[in-house]
């Protein structure tokens, strides 16, 4: 039985790969980790929105997409984007305003793209990314491309009306994109069970005749195996599915939060929950890690995001002239 | 050349487009089989099917979104955004998105779509259906604005909004759908910021848009009668604006009405007029810029409160007369 | 068993009451019927939206409501408006844009309102209606009011966002509202079946933990009912529901429409199910109405709307001063 | 009189006004325990319960709607509007819906309802989160717009939108949460359409709103080292427009610049600038009405192109100089 299987993975994985992801989610947390560091000290402008305790929701959907297909990702988005392949180097670099990030220091946090790799952007607005995806996936239809689109969103967007549209015209359209909502419980303070009367967002598929799966958001594994699912099922033109992701985010919701809206043993049983803890669990299981090797992948991960840190510092600032370009085309 | 209606204009520049161009297509809501509230896209599901003329849900946010999402992705989108009202729905997707991306994102993507709307009074369609909310948009950086006034000017420019690779607003006016002017078959290309001289005249410029062009040109039929020279002025096109030849024009008269249809506080007459005054055009002003807009009311239905509502050709004699100090 | 029972209905009406709605749905139906032939002739300005077919879903909901119970309506609203009782004869003037009308002729069709008596309003804008009327019955929850707003709007309105959000916003504050949707099967010419991936729009309900009732929307008597238990469910506490009407508009979208999208033997196939029929047979069985008292309130219907008609012509137009009024208060 | 920040100034007179009249609520996106995203509503579900300050789901166009169908019926809801760039969201509710609902229905029903929303840049947001809209609303008849500039303002202000029967928009901005002013304890009306001479002066003036206001205060202070008397002007509400104080101070000066944080292009400052230009000033003006707005582009992310984006007060230095052909 090779490791994917042990796993439990509906999709073959190489060994490297499944390495790789147990380092991306180190990557996600360290960057993240040094955001809040940064904000903290006053040293990054602007607000963010960290995705620690997140990282198998952006690591295990991503991980089943080719290079060709595309995302669309948040406002809490770094997770998806590092997912995506994104450079932290030109992340952090983006969030220290400079002209070597991926905005050139236009977008920051909330905004950065990478749209010839498939990073359609994170987005401000919450809900606005859904529409986009759904036109993403139009496009391949249209163009017979077989790329999937996946498109993120949280809890609190599901209340939106372009959610609901946007799902509608994909249903109806049989589009392949792939909604994915992390459920982390809350919006900025407002938690799912205050904001719906329904205790699942996945029955909310029903309204478009789609299918709704509920998943273990801090389980890499399952996510990987849903969204697989989701993903043929969309490439095969059999339409999209609406995958709610069970997570948490750790942090406040953006810089200044006193979290008054959740209770610290809450926060502490999710804690417990640990995303890559499990996934380092799961891979010490099948023997394809030590403890030595896993100390050593993550510091790797901790070192490149210093090297990222280093890279976005030393990086020079946008010069007033590109204030009025890339205004139009 | 041949007459047809600036409505068939519309549909011409469209479908020579398709045929040319398998990245464009047309999305919104009844636009096939129906044709369309108007009928501007009537016969185009039969000649170019449900894939590239496609049908919509009632759903004004998510297919501005889709169209934005399309165009990002490689396709070249044209929205039919049922009455312009109705943008309402869709600011989000066009202001946030669509305007911004480019930009937000450092210069990757490109978002080449138009919006064509249907705006403006005079058909009894009461306050929410008879809006003109171009000013909205000709504020956001990003977007273009174009008001064709005559089918000729429509095709012209509605293939430039086509070929544009950023998401521009094209305004078709529900009066004007009927009108009817000589129309070259082929595709041509009317460069967007190019105003358009719609009468020569010396003694007062009037600056016109949309249905007030029309309007603008028969006062300028009467006031001819009186001795008065107008020269028309049609910017076509609010964003890029053709400053050149509007403070050319009122350099030349040293007198001006601006003239709109939207709502005159803070409509787009506003930034016309005081562009005209921050110009070098000052100097040569002999009046007091004159503006005229609709009305401080939502728009009412019964037929002559709603015409009362918006300027009619009267009230540009009127104001033009008082440019000229002669009322 | 009184009449009331023996009509299979679960509210006690009146005999009157009972006839009053047969003369109802007939005053509703000549009166879309001559603004056709009006607009047939030019003699009324603008666009109108006719509900020939649609009296019961109309009525039925109505015959529920107490006096100080509200409605927000749609463009196709003159049968909702009749049914919540108001005046045709100021209708009729509205509609000819005359000062006597509801809006002294500033509205139209379209914004028929009659705020004093619970009637907040057409809307111009598909799905507009469903936040006021959200905000509707939030006073009544605030203000500890016990009135019931019913919230009628079409299939087509159910793609706009404003219905999920209004519906979710209702369910979890448990508002008194009760949302009709009618579906006659269309929007202006996007069917159901093509607009929406389900059968039923009453399965949307699930998406908010609400109750969703599906309902023959020609059967005055059934949709009597599925109000008078959802008004119930209002009243008491316990939040909102949706009920679906199955119907159809007789008549075109509006007054330019060529019905291509349809085709004519589904067309007749709705005509044998005409609800004022299968009421007045209703009556018939149960011995409320005979034959010739049938036709005199018929006649009386059509009277009372051709009065209407005359008290329109023989009004005044406004004046032009009233361009400026009402745009504050 | 003791001084408390604009961001308190706010916050008092809800309250005030909460504990006097039961019709007043509060809805919006986290204005409970969190206290809102800029904190201004912290502390009022303690006092008033979830009920007055009623968090909702992220609905902007639901929540709008509710607050406009709420105002019809009886009561007098604030809405929070996170950031005022999510008015794209909900546009229909407020100019479709609660602008026009009173004229549509010939004058019955009104709509006594305040949007609350915080405008601007300055705090690193980047484009979609900075945004000065206001241009937009005060183009709509049926709606009042508010920017007050200072503590003092923002309080008597936001009493008397809570007054009005009418929908009225009252933007606050970011960075002037935190400014300090005397502000009186009570309760107080500062009347719409009452514009402020923030500074008096004889040279030239300057009509500023919101933060520019304070930009405009520090340029007349570095102005008049060198002798160049400053007037400055704050309308402190668009709509209604306070025309007569600005008309008798240009006629007083014969020199203007109207400056404002939107970008320039379709900005209100059109609006002021040709209504001066219309105006019996027209005679006394010495110079070019000069305008200062926002950049033609979104709003960047990085600080010192976020600052270039906006008039600083260098920029109104310099406009001003050139405005007295000094510079
Ligand atoms: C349209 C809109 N409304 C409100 C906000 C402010 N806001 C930013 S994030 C957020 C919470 C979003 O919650 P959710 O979708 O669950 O995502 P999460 O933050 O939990 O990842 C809010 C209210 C926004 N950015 N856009
Ligand atoms: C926001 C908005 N989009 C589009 C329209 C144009 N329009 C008016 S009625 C209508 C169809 C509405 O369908 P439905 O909700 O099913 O109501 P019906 O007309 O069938 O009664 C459309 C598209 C509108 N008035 N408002
Ligand atoms: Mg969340
Ligand atoms: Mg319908």
């Amino acid at each position: 039985m090779n490791i994917s299987k042990q796993l439990k993975l509906t999709k073959d994985f190489s060994e490297e790969k499944l390495i790789a992801l147990y380092k991306e989610m180190w990557l996600i947390r360290y960057f993240d980790e040094k955001v809040d560091e940064f904000f903290a000290k006053g040293m990054i402008h602007g607000t963010t929105h960290l995705c620690v305790g997140q990282e198998a929701s952006a690591s295990g959907p991503c991980a089943v997409l080719e290079a060709t297909d595309k995302i669309t990702s948040t406002h809490r988005g770094h997770g998806h984007c590092i997912a995506k392949g994104a450079d932290v180097k030109k992340m952090m670099a983006e969030l220290f305003g400079r002209s070597t990030g991926y905005c050139k220091g236009k977008g920051g946090s909330m905004h950065i793209a990478d749209v010839d790799k498939g990073n359609l952007g994170a987005n401000g607005i919450v809900g606005g990314g859904l529409p986009l995806a759904v036109g993403s996936a139009l496009t391949a239809h249209m163009k017979k491309k077989d790329y999937v689109t996946l498109c993120f969103f949280g809890d609190g967007a599901t209340n939106e009306g372009s959610f609901h549209e946007a799902l509608n015209l994909a249903s109806i359209w049989k589009l392949p994109v792939v909604f994915i909502c992390e459920n982390n419980q809350y919006g900025m303070s407002g938690s799912v069970k205050e904001m719906m009367n329904i205790e699942h967002i996945a029955t909310r598929a029903e309204a478009y005749g789609i299918p709704g799966v509920i998943a273990d958001g801090n389980d890499l594994i399952e996510m990987i195996n849903v969204t697989n699912t989701a993903v043929k099922h969309a490439r095969n033109g059999d339409g999209p599915m609406l995958i709610e992701a069970k997570t948490y985010r750790w942090k406040g919701h953006s810089k200044s939060d006193a979290k008054k809206y959740r209770t610290r043993d809450e926060e502490k049983e999710w804690r417990k929950k640990d995303p890559i803890k499990q996934y380092k669990e799961a891979l010490f299981n099948v023997g394809l890690l030590s403890e030595e090797q896993a100390e050593a992948i993550r510091q790797e991960a901790k070192t490149e995001i210093e090297a990222a840190v280093k890279f976005a510092e030393d990086s020079p600032m946008p010069t007033l002239d590109d204030l009025l370009t890339d205004v139009y085309a | 050349m041949r007459e047809i209606t600036y409505l068939e204009a519309v549909r011409e520049a469209m479908s020579q487009e398709m045929r040319q161009n398998e990245d464009v297509f047309i999305l919104g809501e009844d636009i096939g089989v129906y044709g369309g509230a108007f009928g501007v896209t009537r016969g185009m599901i039969e000649e170019f099917g449900p894939e590239r003329v496609r049908n919509t849900p009632i759903s004004e946010a998510a297919i501005a979104g889709a169209a934005v999402g399309s165009a990002l992705t490689g396709m070249r989108p044209i929205l039919e955004l049922q009455f312009s009202d109705f943008i309402t729905i869709a600011m989000d997707q066009i202001v946030n998105q669509a305007a911004k991306i480019r930009y937000m994102y450092g210069g990757k993507g490109k978002i080449p779509m138009v919006v064509r709307t249907p705006s403006g009074s005079g058909t009894g369609a009461a306050a929410q259906h008879s809006q003109s909310l171009e000013a909205w948009l000709a504020h956001i950086p990003g977007l273009k604005v174009i008001q064709p006034s005559t089918a000729y000017d429509a095709k012209g420019l509605l293939k430039s909004a086509m070929d544009d690779n950023n998401p521009v607003i094209f305004y078709e006016h529900k009066l004007l759908y009927r009108t009817i002017a000589d129309v070259p078959e082929e595709l041509y290309c009317i460069p967007l910021g190019q105003a358009d001289v719609k009468r020569e005249g010396t003694d007062v410029t009037v600056v016109a848009t949309a249905v007030m062009v029309h309007r603008a040109l028969e006062a300028a039929e009467e006031l001819a009668k009186e001795g008065i020279s107008v020269e028309v002025v049609d910017p076509r096109t609010l964003v890029p604006l053709d400053t050149e030849t509007i403070i050319n024009s009122v350099k030349k008269t040293g007198r001006v009405v601006v003239v709109h249809e939207a709502v005159k506080r803070g409509g787009y007459g506003g930034e016309i007029a005081s562009m005209i005054a921050e110009s070098e055009a000052f100097d040569y002003l002999d009046a007091p810029i004159k503006r005229l807009g609709g009305a401080l009311s939502p728009v009412p239905y019964n037929p002559e409160l709603e015409k009362a509502h918006a300027p009619q050709v009267n009230d540009i004699i009127l104001a033009t007369k008082q440019a000229m100090n002669k009322a």
